[in-house]
C-alpha cells in the first residue's frame, strides 16, 4: 500500500523497518534522539531536522545512540563496529562535516578491503544532509558528492525523492560495503508516493524519469527536478528532452547514459556540485569516451560556479543552476 | 557615587554594560524577526551569555584576537564588530560586514581581531593558535582567544589545540562557554570528567571556572589569565558557565529543558540584571544612567534593522568575487 | 648560473631563498628539523626523507618549528597566521593525511575570503608528498589532487621536475591565496639543471614539454615523465604527439590545451589519481566543450584503476598508468 | 621447580617467552633483509617494546580485538597472526595476510580479532570504540584494546575516543606505548604534561603507568583494567614506558639518540633479557628450556623467510579484487 510520504518521512520509515528486521542495525549520530542527559523528553528532537524522531521510542537508547560532538570518534566507532558485525548507520548532521573525520571515511572504511586482501567487511552507512538553498551558507550546503565519488572502496547514493530514498536506503544498510548517503535538505519536505513495505533499489541503476529523443540531460538529486523543469520547457518549444536521474554516484550507470546519448546524440551533465573535477565532468568525459560517434553537439557542463556557497538568498539561487541555465544549454546544442 | 568597588572605573563599567545590553537587545530583537520569517538561515542566540564574552573583552585590544563559534553575535559586538554591519550581513545585505555572503555563522572582521564566527565546532581553536603564534612571533603582546561550548570541547581539534599552545608556549586563552547543552544534548551526558579543570590539567595547562553570568568574576579571572598570557605565561582554560535564554536556534522548541528552567534563568540567571543590581547597590551608577544606556541601544538595534532591511542585496557580478586574491 | 639539482634540493632552495628574503615566512611540519626536545642533534632529520635539511641552521627553531603530531592543530596554526599576517609553509608529510585535517584546509582556509566578504588573505602554502611507487602502500601514496582541486579557494600546484618546483614553490609562498603544494615523492631524485637565483613560475600557465601535431597528451607530476616516455615509442612510429604538462590544477591552463587540441583533434589526459572525477575527467570534460569540433576521436583518460594503492610492487607498477598505456591509447585514436 | 612466584602457570610463561622471542626474531631478520634491499617500502620495528604487547595479549581471547599502529607486528604476533602470513606480506607476495595488497603497514586479521596495523597515527581508537561497542552490543564479553605512541598521543581521533568510551562506559583500554619517541622527536618537546594519568583523569578514565620492559609489570596492570572493563567498569589507560631498539623506520640513522642510547638500551632494557633472568633466577624455568625456544624461533624465522622468498607474487588480476564486497 503506497502512501504520500515526504521524503524525511520515507527515510524515517526506511531506519525503521530496517531496524525491526534487523538486530545487528543500530543508528547514532548527534542528537538524533536527543535530550540525553538532560531533564526534558527523550526524543526531545530526533535529528536537527528530525528525520530520526521515534526511532529511540521503539528501539531505546541501546540502538538509537546519542553520540558526543566528536565526529572522527563516532563515525570512526561506527566503522569499527561494521568490521566487527553490526551495521551501523551513522548520521554525519551535515556532510560538510565530513573534514573533521574523513580520515576514519576515506583510508579506513574505504580501504579496510583492500589493505587486508579482502578479508574485510565493513558494512556502514553514513548519511547526512547535502546541498544549497537553505540559507546555510559555505559550511552547510556543499554537494561534497564528487569527493566521496573519487574514492575508491567507497559507494555514494544521493535520491532524488521519497521513494528512491526509500529504497536505496534499505538498500544501503543491507549493501556490505561503506555507502555515503546524501540527503538534500531541500528535498525533505518533498512528497511521492511509497509503499509502506521494505523495498529495495538496486546501486547502478539509474532512473529515467522522462524519455525524449533530442538530448539527455543528466543529473541527480535536487538537479533532477530542475532537469525536469527544463524538460517541460523545452518541450513547449518541441525540444523533446531524456532526462536521467543516476540516483547512485558510485557505482554509476554510465551505460544507460552511454544508451541515451547514442539515441539523441546531445548531452548537458547537471551537478549542484562545484566544477571542477565533478560528477558533470565525470559523466562527460566517460560518456565522451563512449559515445563520441554518436555526439552531435559538444557536451555541456552545467555546475555551480567554482566558489564556495554564498550565504544571502539573492546569491545562492543564482549560485544553484536554474532550469533556464539547463534549457539554454539544451537549445545551444540544438543548434 | 565616590567609592567604586570594582576593578573597573565607572566609565568602563558604562562601556561593559553597554556592550551587553547591546549583545541582548541584538538577540532579542532576531528573535522576534526570525519569527516573522524575514531572517534567512540558522540563527543561534547568544542571549543570556553576555557576561562572558564582555567580561573578557574588556580586556582586550585590537591586535588581540578571537576566534568564534557558530554562536557568534555576542563575540562581535564585544570584540567591537559594528553592530549595523552585522544586522545587514544577517539579512544577506551586500553592506552586511561580510557583503552578504557570510551570514548568522560567519561574521568576522579581521581588523578589529575578529576572526570569524564559524560553522565547525571547534574550529576556530587552532586557527587562534596560529593569531597567537603570530603574535609570539612578533613580539607585539598579542593573545587569542577561542570561545567553545561544552558540546564542542569534545572535538579534535580543540583538544589537539590545547597540547599545541602547551609545547609552544603560546598566549591563547581557551574558553568554554558551558551553556549546559549542545543542541539538546546535556553536558552531563557528553563529559565523563568532574571539571574541565582537570582537563585542561591533562594538557599542562591551569584553569579556572567562573559564574558566567557575574560580569565581575569572569572579568576578574579572565583578567590574570590574559595578563599571564601577554607576559609569556603561556596558555590558560578558562570555564563559564552560563545559561542560554533562547533554543539551540530559532524554531528550537526546547523539549529537553526541565519545565521553568527557561523561567528560572530568565529570572535569576540573568547576567545583566545581575550586574545591575550590582552596580546600582555600590552606588557607583544610577538605574537612570543604565536605563539612559538601554534606551541609545534599543534606538541603535531599532535603526540598525530599519537599514538593514532596506539596505540593497548583493547582485549577479558578486558571486563570482572574493574566492581568490587573484586567480 | 644554474646546476644541476634534485628536485628534493630545489625544493629546500626555494624555501631557503624566501625564508631569507622575507621574515614572515616560517616553516613547520612534523620532524622538518627533528630531534626536538632530545640530546642528540638538532635538524637530526631535516623532513622525513630530509626536504628541509638545513633551514634550522640558518633560520633557528623560531622560524622553523617542528610541530607535535596534530595535524589539525598545527596545519590550522598555520592557516590561522596566514590570516595574521605571517607567510607559514607548512609541511603535511604525506598529503594522505589530510584526512585528519581537510576541515581547517577547505573549510576555513579556502573559504575564508568568501565568507568574509573578501576581507580576508591567507597566504599559506602546505606542502606534501603525493603518488605512488615508493610501496608505501594505500595511505601513503595517494595522488588526491583530483579532491583539492574541486575546491573552490585552494590553488594546486604539482610539478614535474625540479626546474619547476622552485619556481612553483617561491610563487606559492608568494602568492596570497592557499596552495596545496604536491610534491611527488618518486620525483625528488630527478634531476634538472636550477638557476641559483629566485624565479617564480606564474599559476595557470602549463608547459609544453614536447611539441607534435598527431595527438596531444596532458599529465601532470610524474605522468609527464610516462608521457614523454609514450612520445618517444610513438616518436618511432611516425606519431607526432604533443605532450602538455599541466603544472598548476588550480588554476588550469585550460587554454593551452584546448590550442593544442584545436592543433592535434586528439586528447588523452594522464592521471595518476583514481578515475572517478579525476583530474583526467575534468580536463576531457573541458576540452570537449570548448574543442568538440576539432576532435577527430574519442579522448581517453588513463587513470590509475579505481582501486586503492596495492603495497605490493607486482601490483604498484600496474596500478600506475605507465607508458604503454598511454601510447596504446594514442595508437588507437589514430586509427 | 616447583614454587611459581608469577601470575601465570609456567606453560604460559613459556607461551609468552615464545611469543616475545618469536617478535624479537622476527625484527631482528626484517633488520637484516632490509637492508639487503630486499624489502619493498617502509618498514618499523617493534624490537625492544615486546613486553607490552604481549604483556596485555596474555589476557587476549579472539574474541577481544586489538587495534595496531604503523609499529604493528609485534601486535600482530602477539595477537596470534602467523608469521609466516606476515613474513610473506611484508615480501609483497600473493600468499600473504593481505595477499601483498597491504604491506607492513596494514597487517590484519580479523579473524583473530586483529583489526589492523594503520598508516594513519591514532586511527586505531575511535575503530576500537566501535569493536567494544559492538561486544557491549552482544555482550559477548570482548574487550578492545587500541594502541598508539608517545607521538600519536596527541591525536585528535585518540582525544576524542578516550571522550566516547567514558562516557559510552566502552570496554577499552587506551595502550600508549611510550618509546620516548615520535620519529625523531622527543616526547619532552611534545608533551606539556608530566604524565598520562593526569591526561586520562581529565577524560575521566582511571590510568596507570608501568615500566614496559617488564613484562610482569605489564601483564599485571593489564590484566586487573582488562578484567574490569570484561565486567562493564569501563575504559582505561595503560601507559607503557619503554626502549625501541631500531630506528623510526628502517634506514634511519639515529642521529636524535643520545650518545650511546642504543647501546644502553640493549644492555639494560632489554624486556627478553628481563624476562629471561627473573624466570630462570626463580628457577620457574631453566635457560635451557629458553634456549631450545630460541632454537625453534629461530628456525621458524628462518623458514618463514625463505617461504616468502619463494612464494609467488599476485598477477595482474589482483589488482582489481578486493575493493567491494559486490559493485
Ligand atoms: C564539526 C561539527 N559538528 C556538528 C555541528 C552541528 N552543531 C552546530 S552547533 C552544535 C551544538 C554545539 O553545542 P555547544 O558546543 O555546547 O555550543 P552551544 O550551541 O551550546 O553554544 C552542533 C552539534 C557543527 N556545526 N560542526
Ligand atoms: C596522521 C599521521 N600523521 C603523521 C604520520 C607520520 N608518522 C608515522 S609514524 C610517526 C611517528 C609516530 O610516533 P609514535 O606515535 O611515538 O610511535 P612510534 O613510532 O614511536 O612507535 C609519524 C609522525 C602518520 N603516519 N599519520
Ligand atoms: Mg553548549
Ligand atoms: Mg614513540
Amino acid at each position: 500500500m503506497a502512501r504520500n510520504l515526504s521524503m524525511k518521512d520515507a527515510i524515517n520509515e526506511a531506519l525503521d523497518l530496517e531496524m525491526r528486521r534487523d538486530p545487528t542495525v543500530i543508528v547514532m549520530g548527534e542528537d538524533i534522539a536527543g535530550g540525553a542527559g538532560g531533564q526534558g523528553e527523550e526524543d526531545a528532537w530526533g535529528g536537527v531536522l528530525g528525520v530520526t524522531k521515534g526511532l529511540i521510542g521503539k528501539y531505546g537508547a541501546k540502538r538509537v545512540m546519542d553520540t558526543p560532538l566528536s565526529e572522527s570518534a563516532y563515525i570512526g566507532a561506527a566503522i569499527g563496529a561494521a568490521a566487527c558485525g553490526l551495521r551501523p548507520v551513522a548520521e554525519l548532521m551535515f556532510l560538510d562535516f565530513m573534514g573533521v573525520c574523513f580520515d576514519q571515511i576515506f583510508n579506513q572504511a574505504a580501504k579496510f578491503k583492500y589493505m587486508f586482501g579482502g578479508k574485510a567487511e565493513t558494512p556502514v552507512v553514513i548519511r547526512g544532509m547535502v546541498g544549497g538553498g537553505f540559507r546555510a551558507a559555505a559550511q552547510h550546503s556543499q554537494m561534497l558528492t564528487p569527493i566521496f565519488t573519487h574514492i575508491p572502496g567507497l559507494k555514494v547514493v544521493c535520491p532524488s525523492n521519497a521513494y528512491d530514498a526509500k529504497g536505496l536506503l534499505i538498500q544501503s544498510i543491507r549493501d556490505n560495503d561503506p555507502v555515503i548517503f546524501c540527503e538534500h535538505k531541500n528535498l525533505y519536505a518533498s512528497m511521492a508516493d511509497v509503499p509502506a513495505e521494505a523495498y529495495t533499489i538496486p546501486f547502478g541503476e539509474a532512473a529515467i524519469p522522462r524519455e525524449g529523443k533530442s538530448a539527455t540531460i543528466v543529473a541527480y538529486g535536487m538537479m533532477v527536478h530542475r532537469a525536469l523543469e527544463a524538460a517541460e520547457t523545452l518541450a513547449k518549444e518541441k525540444i523533446d528532452v531524456e532526462v536521467i536521474d543516476l540516483r547512485t554516484l558510485s557505482p554509476i550507470d554510465i551505460d544507460t547514459v552511454v544508451e541515451s546519448v547514442e539515441k539523441t546524440g546531445r548531452l548537458v551533465a547537471v551537478d549542484e556540485a562545484n566544477p571542477r573535477c565533478s560528477i558533470a565532468s565525470d559523466v562527460i568525459a566517460s560518456v565522451t569516451e563512449h559515445a563520441f560517434k554518436a555526439m552531435k553537439a559538444a557536451p555541456k557542463a552545467i555546475t555551480a560556479p567554482h566558489t564556495p556557497v554564498p550565504f544571502t538568498p539573492a546569491l545562492e539561487d543564482l549560485y544553484i543552476p536554474s532550469a533556464s541555465q539547463i534549457a539554454e544549454a539544451v537549445r545551444k546544442q540544438m543548434k | 557615587m565616590s567609592n567604586n568597588p570594582f576593578p573597573l572605573p565607572k566609565e568602563k563599567l558604562l562601556e561593559a554594560y553597554t556592550k551587553m545590553k547591546t549583545i541582548r537587545e541584538f538577540e532579542e530583537r532576531l528573535h522576534i524577526e526570525f519569527a516573522k520569517g524575514d531572517i534567512p538561515g540558522f540563527v543561534h542566540l547568544y542571549a543570556g551569555e553576555e557576561a562572558s564574552g564582555t567580561g573578557i573583552m574588556m580586556h582586550l585590544e585590537d591586535k588581540d584576537r578571537i576566534a568564534s563559534t557558530h554562536r557568534g553575535h555576542g563575540h562581535c559586538i564585544a570584540k567591537g564588530v559594528e553592530v549595523e554591519g552585522m544586522m545587514a550581513e544577517i539579512y544577506g545585505k551586500v553592506t552586511g560586514s561580510c557583503r552578504g555572503k557570510g551570514g548568522s555563522m560567519h561574521i568576522a572582521d579581521l581588523s578589529k581581531g575578529m576572526m570569524g564566527a564559524n560553522g565547525i565546532l571547534g574550529a576556530g581553536a587552532p586557527l587562534i593558535c596560529g593569531a597567537a603564534l603570530a603574535s609570539k612571533y612578533r613580539g607585539d603582546g598579542g593573545v587569542g582567544i577561542t570561545f567553545f561550548g561544552d558540546g564542542a570541547s569534545n572535538q579534535g581539534t580543540v583538544l589537539e589545540s590545547m597540547n599545541l599552545a602547551a609545547i609552544w608556549n603560546l598566549p591563547v586563552i581557551f574558553v568554554v562557554e558551558n551553556n549546559g547543552y549542545a543542541e539538546s544534548t546535556s553536558i552531563d551526558y557528553a563529559l565523563a570528567v568532574d571539571s574541565y579543570i582537570d582537563r585542561a590539567a591533562g594538557f599542562g595547562i591551569p584553569g579556572v571556572t567562573v559564574d558566567g553570568t557575574d560580569f565581575f568574576a569572569v572579568y576578574e579571572a579572565a583578567g590574570e589569565i590574559i595578563k599571564r598570557a601577554r607576559e609569556g605565561g603561556g596558555p590558560a582554560f578558562l570555564e563559564c558557565k552560563m545559561v542560554r535564554f533562547f533554543g539551540h536556534f530559532e524554531g528550537d522548541a526546547q523539549t529537553y529543558r526541565a519545565k521553568g528552567e527557561n523561567e528560572e534563568n530568565r529570572a535569576n540567571k540573568d547576567c545583566l540584571k545581575i550586574f545591575r543590581s550590582k552596580v546600582t547597590k555600590a552606588g557607583v551608577i544610577s538605574d537612570a544612567e543604565l536605563n539612559k544606556i538601554d534606551d541609545q541601544v534599543l534606538a541603535r538595534i531599532e535603526a540598525s534593522v530599519q537599514k538593514a532591511k532596506k539596505d540593497p542585496l548583493p547582485t549577479a557580478k558578486d558571486l563570482l568575487t572574493d574566492v581568490y586574491v587573484s586567480y
